[in-house]
């Protein structure tokens, strides 16, 4: 795997059209290449860690997407002011809108992401049904159009048989999709998802699948260069779900047979050469333990947010792979080269309240302590004083860990965990820590129906430390009361305190 | 010094008081089955900064951090964050005379009110939905603590709001 | 590879006898594997961050560490004390005492470590000569034992040709090494090696080696079982080195012909094994890229500060290994099982001034942020609001980075150490920066004396960024001249400028 | 407002002032050759702590660290860590009345004093080593910045002191 230097001619300098913890990643490969970095930010944005991190800045207007990250022809505008070259879009807002794509390629600028055809082809899900069904990968039992009428639709739901799925062609990150259990249930069903597909996605398309019980969500990831070289870099275990948003990422899949990777990886190559797709992308499979079988989902034309785990295992670096493809570069390796070497798990540390119905909690970071050591990752998009605003995804970091063995990963995690601080906000820190200690969790055969309400109620109230709580609660006011002009034990006022310890230093 | 400390609806009467260097704690516990014990620590404190509290208790080495906010402290211990409320008693009267608990709706959390469901004077039921705040791309539906009427309405659509901030104010 | 669980008996909970980064680390292994810890300290080390990882802390006595964690007795106190049932050494401090190896385990408790009688054998470097000799090791020519006196030692280094090293026979760390060129230097030279051995090993025996020119330092890492199983995990070249002491250490080492390292490995196990060894061990060779022949120096019966490039490259924890070895577990993996796969560089941060004659640079870190994101790994000993004390060795933490080949793994660590953020003290940040981008360390083939004092001079200076520099202090300076009440702009404060500031917010 | 900020021997005289809501820094540079030049930077400043200094500075985005010291800041920028003075002009008068810098003898790292090599009233020349100050197992001799006589010893064998503290004073 020698790598070949980078073409320096079409990646002079890269803006990253993102903010959090992706912004700052897409920089850190940019600076592991040499290339200088623009980041864009909102006016909410000024103190965010992409913009200090990144070589240069531009403002591209106030707090709402709508009017910031969302507004293409603005970052154009910082790209050609900053003498940008190139656009990276990291995952959500711009990442797979094609139009965008395009826009970027006609300023002259080279966009770090697949053609806008492939975006267009694999972003109707409809439309990806039908070019996969023609490709010969297989799909989820159902329709491969819009339905019109609600008659029609309950129809071919008969025909199929319940429980079936109600999905908007326009959606995306598991919103508009709704399962229907009961013939009585559908006429309702139907309406909702129709109106919920206007609503967020100005389309009211909607098309029907069966539900596939208990399945795993199961995705390749693909890398393929401007050469018409595509490879696979093996699966993801994605089954961790919560209102149909990925909790906990995992790779290898520990129960799916190799025969099955193997030939679930070949579809994925064929479905990313049906759309003659470049760059890194990842097709999404429902896999039945039941029955064996799989079937194609979606594709998702950008980096995921799960991509370190791949990276973990196979050693290959996604982002600079992106760069480098982006730059004209044929894949360095070849599908025999890559291997799954040990075992990656993620896990999304979001501000939010799990005890309170998970409510969002963005605020002030008082302290942060992030982990550290062997084989922790830490895709951190705070920093301690940092004030997590209201205004985006309540995801302030990702933490990932390898090992040589799925226990040992999982171990690693949970001592991670065990020493990740953020102060001041609520955090999912120690939910996701009473998942890995789930025994489903733990024997890996876990499906998408693994959070049910009964153990989303048990999982949350998880890890309740009271007494140290009242303890340290009681310490701050008395401190507070009894010494105000001087709150703060320093370590020296502590010096002397040892000897007057009881049982201390002697 | 004696403080209330509660914790999700349960109080505790807590005892500080130095201890040579370090600090003697004493309270009460009250098991599953109501049996009462008395716990007693010794707990040498470190403050490596204003939020973090390292307490050697009993040998046993513990990490918190303890964030003012608006009734008490966020208090965090191992991955789980919590709202302690700590009380002195000798205080307490005076705060309970001032305050008019009952019918205040605040926020927990800092966001944006998209929607007010209501105006003033309209009379509520308890649990009715009366503003929507939003944060993070999340809506959430804050509803009215007692039956009664609006009696105040301190936000408009569209304002930013800080945790904790009053919204609106039910009387019975 | 795949663990059997550990043998839960003899690991109850695990006291560790260091402090500083390599007691952090091995707390990380051992709650892992869900063992408690117990931390010692002494009554300067009460706000360590060692104190703040375990699971208890013990106060062992006062700052100096003859009086705290040089005091076997002490900590062997403290363990049975709290319950504890092993204690590991971590390195320095006692980890290389025979005699404390024996009292713990007199005392009951497991020492994660090797046997006493491997320690004694190694610890005289002529003895250990001696030894070598006798197991077809090939040594540095020179004597094996200590030489009696000048007039003797002046005859042998006559008939081995100058230059020759004289070393102390109870040396360590670097430590009681002086090189002789000249004939005329001899007499001077002897006189003050043999009182500084005194002095720091209270031992004045000195024996003598040819001086082997421009060597490479390269090492090998080996795990021994106690069942007779001995493993290498590859090499490490640490030719780095300011006044023999390690800088920057990586793997593998890129001149070191494939037969030499496999005859290096070989040397190696052939070595542990002629002293029974047991556990984690490194020996230490010199390796001449002219002759491509190597020499054994010494072996280390401990774990190693550069341990973290070994576990990057083949996916094993040394730690971990550590503590299922002394726990009685057979090796669970074979040397055909063992890859080196891509390449790993270590660089030691220290709390010094490379720009004053690297002086020590103990103080309060007034702000930290430590890199993060993939294949960056910290080992840190510190945190923001530390005080760095005087007492104790200088180093702060390691960064370590992992990449695919050489070029990738020494590009990440170069934004790594450009992400590392330390107020308030002096660091070797930059001075590290510099030596990675030096064009002979990007060859690979420096040797030792790599390092030259023009090559230092050159380095110390690198990276100086005066005018903004100027401009942070001169702003310092003025918005405390201005606001003496509200210092500190809030990323609120500066919301409101954006809209004020030209070309900014639109 | 006028600084002169001086960083290893170099100092330039730096004008500073508020324009809309960033700061304009202007100072003349000079270079190798002796060129002088006019810098003239808009400074678009953020504090995320108090010792961290994030600038946009015309678009480019740096970082420094300052935390004050004995004499200015303590300034790091990408790993290099520098002294920075920083005098207003206006006062250097007074300071320097009351200074008298020339055989002072302090310490630039925080450590303990193992050996003073002189007495009060002793004789020195300029070089001489005066004290040895240890701090993390390595020995560092200060030498006297002047010829003259020991005027003045502030520290005893064993004392710890801290980064800047004055050890003696040497008369000329």
């Amino acid at each position: 795997m020698s790598p070949p230097t980078l073409s320096p001619s079409r990646l002079k300098k890269v803006l990253v059209a993102n903010r959090g913890e992706i912004a700052v990643r897409v920089i850190r490969a940019c600076h592991e290449l040499d290339i200088p970095t623009v980041a864009v930010y909102s006016e909410a944005d000024r103190a965010a860690l992409h913009v200090r991190n990144a070589g240069e800045a531009v403002c591209i207007g106030p707090a709402p997407s709508s009017e910031s990250y969302l507004r293409g022809e603005r970052i154009i505008e910082a790209a050609l002011k900053t003498g940008a070259t190139a656009i990276h879009p990291g995952y959500g807002f711009l990442s797979e809108n094609a139009a965008f794509a395009r826009m970027v390629v006609e300023a002259g600028l080279v966009w770090i992401g697949p053609p806008a055809s492939a975006i267009e082809a694999m972003g109707s899900k409809t439309g990806a049904r039908q070019r996969m069904v023609a490709a010969g990968v297989p799909v989820v039992p159902g329709t491969t159009h819009a339905i019109d009428t609600e008659e029609e639709a309950l129809a071919i739901a008969e025909k199929i048989g319940f429980p079936v799925m109600l999905k908007a062609a326009g959606g995306g990150g598991g919103k508009g999709i709704r399962r229907v259990d009961l013939r009585g249930e559908f006429a309702s069903a139907w309406r909702s998802t129709k109106s919920e597909a206007l609503r967020s996605f100005k389309n009211d398309a909607v098309y029907l699948e069966k539900f596939v019980a208990n399945p795993k969500h199961v995705e390749i990831q693909v890398l393929a260069d401007q050469h018409g070289t595509c490879v696979h870099l093996f699966e993801r275990d994605c089954s961790v779900q919560r209102r149909n948003q990925k909790v906990v990422e995992e790779t290898p899949c520990v129960v799916l047979p190799a025969a099955t990777r193997q030939a679930m990886a070949r579809v994925a190559v064929q479905a990313a050469a049906a759309v003659d797709y470049v760059g890194a992308g990842t097709i999404e499979f429902l896999y039945s333990q039941a029955s064996g079988e799989f079937y194609f989902l979606e594709m998702n034309t950008r980096l995921q947010v799960e991509h370190p785990v791949t990276e973990m295992v196979t050693g290959v670096d996604l982002v600079r792979a992106q760069l480098r493809i982006a730059a004209g570069e044929p894949l360095w390796f070849t599908q025999e080269d890559l291997r799954q070497s040990g075992h990656a798990i993620e896990v999304r540390i979001y501000a939010e309240d799990p005890s309170n119905n998970f409510a969002p909690a963005p605020g002030r970071i008082g302290g942060l302590r992030e982990p550290g050591g062997p084989w922790v990752r830490v895709d951190s998009g705070v920093y301690a004083g940092y004030e997590v605003p209201i205004h985006y995804d309540p995801m302030v970091a990702k933490l990932i860990c390898w090992g040589s063995d799925r226990e040992e990963a999982t171990t690693r995690l949970l001592r991670a965990l065990r020493e990740y601080r953020v102060r001041g906000i609520h955090t999912s820190v120690a939910f996701l820590s009473a998942i890995l200690r789930d025994p489903e969790f733990r024997r890996g055969d876990y499906s998408t129906g693994f959070l049910t309400p009964e153990r989303l109620a048990h999982l949350t109230q998880a890890g309740r430390n009271d007494r140290i709580a009242t303890i340290a609660a009681t310490l701050a006011r008395f401190e507070g009361d009894t010494r105000p002009a001087r709150a703060v034990t320093t370590p020296d006022a502590s010096a002397w305190k040892l000897a007057a310890r009881p049982g201390g230093a002697r | 010094m004696k403080y209330e400390v509660t914790i999700r609806e349960t109080t505790r009467v807590v005892t500080i008081e130095p201890e040579g260097a370090c600090y003697r704690l004493t309270w009460t516990e009250t098991d599953l089955d109501g049996e009462e014990s008395v716990e007693s620590h010794l707990v040498d404190l470190l403050r490596p900064s204003p939020e973090a509290f390292h307490m050697l208790i009993d040998d046993g080495s513990w990490e918190a951090g303890c964030v003012p906010s608006a009734d008490g402290y966020l208090v965090d211990v191992v991955g789980v964050t919590t709202s302690v409320a700590v009380v002195d008693p000798r205080r307490k009267a005076l705060r309970l005379g001032a305050a008019n608990a009952g019918g205040l709706l605040s926020t927990q959390m800092p966001g944006r009110v998209v929607r007010l469901l209501v105006a003033l004077g309209d009379a509520v039921k308890k649990g009715q939905p009366l503003v929507v705040v939003e944060a993070m791309k999340m809506e959430n539906e804050l509803k009215s603590p007692i039956d009664g009427k609006v009696a105040e309405i301190c936000v408009a659509e569209g304002t930013t709001v800080e945790s904790g901030a009053r919204l609106l104010r039910v009387d019975p």
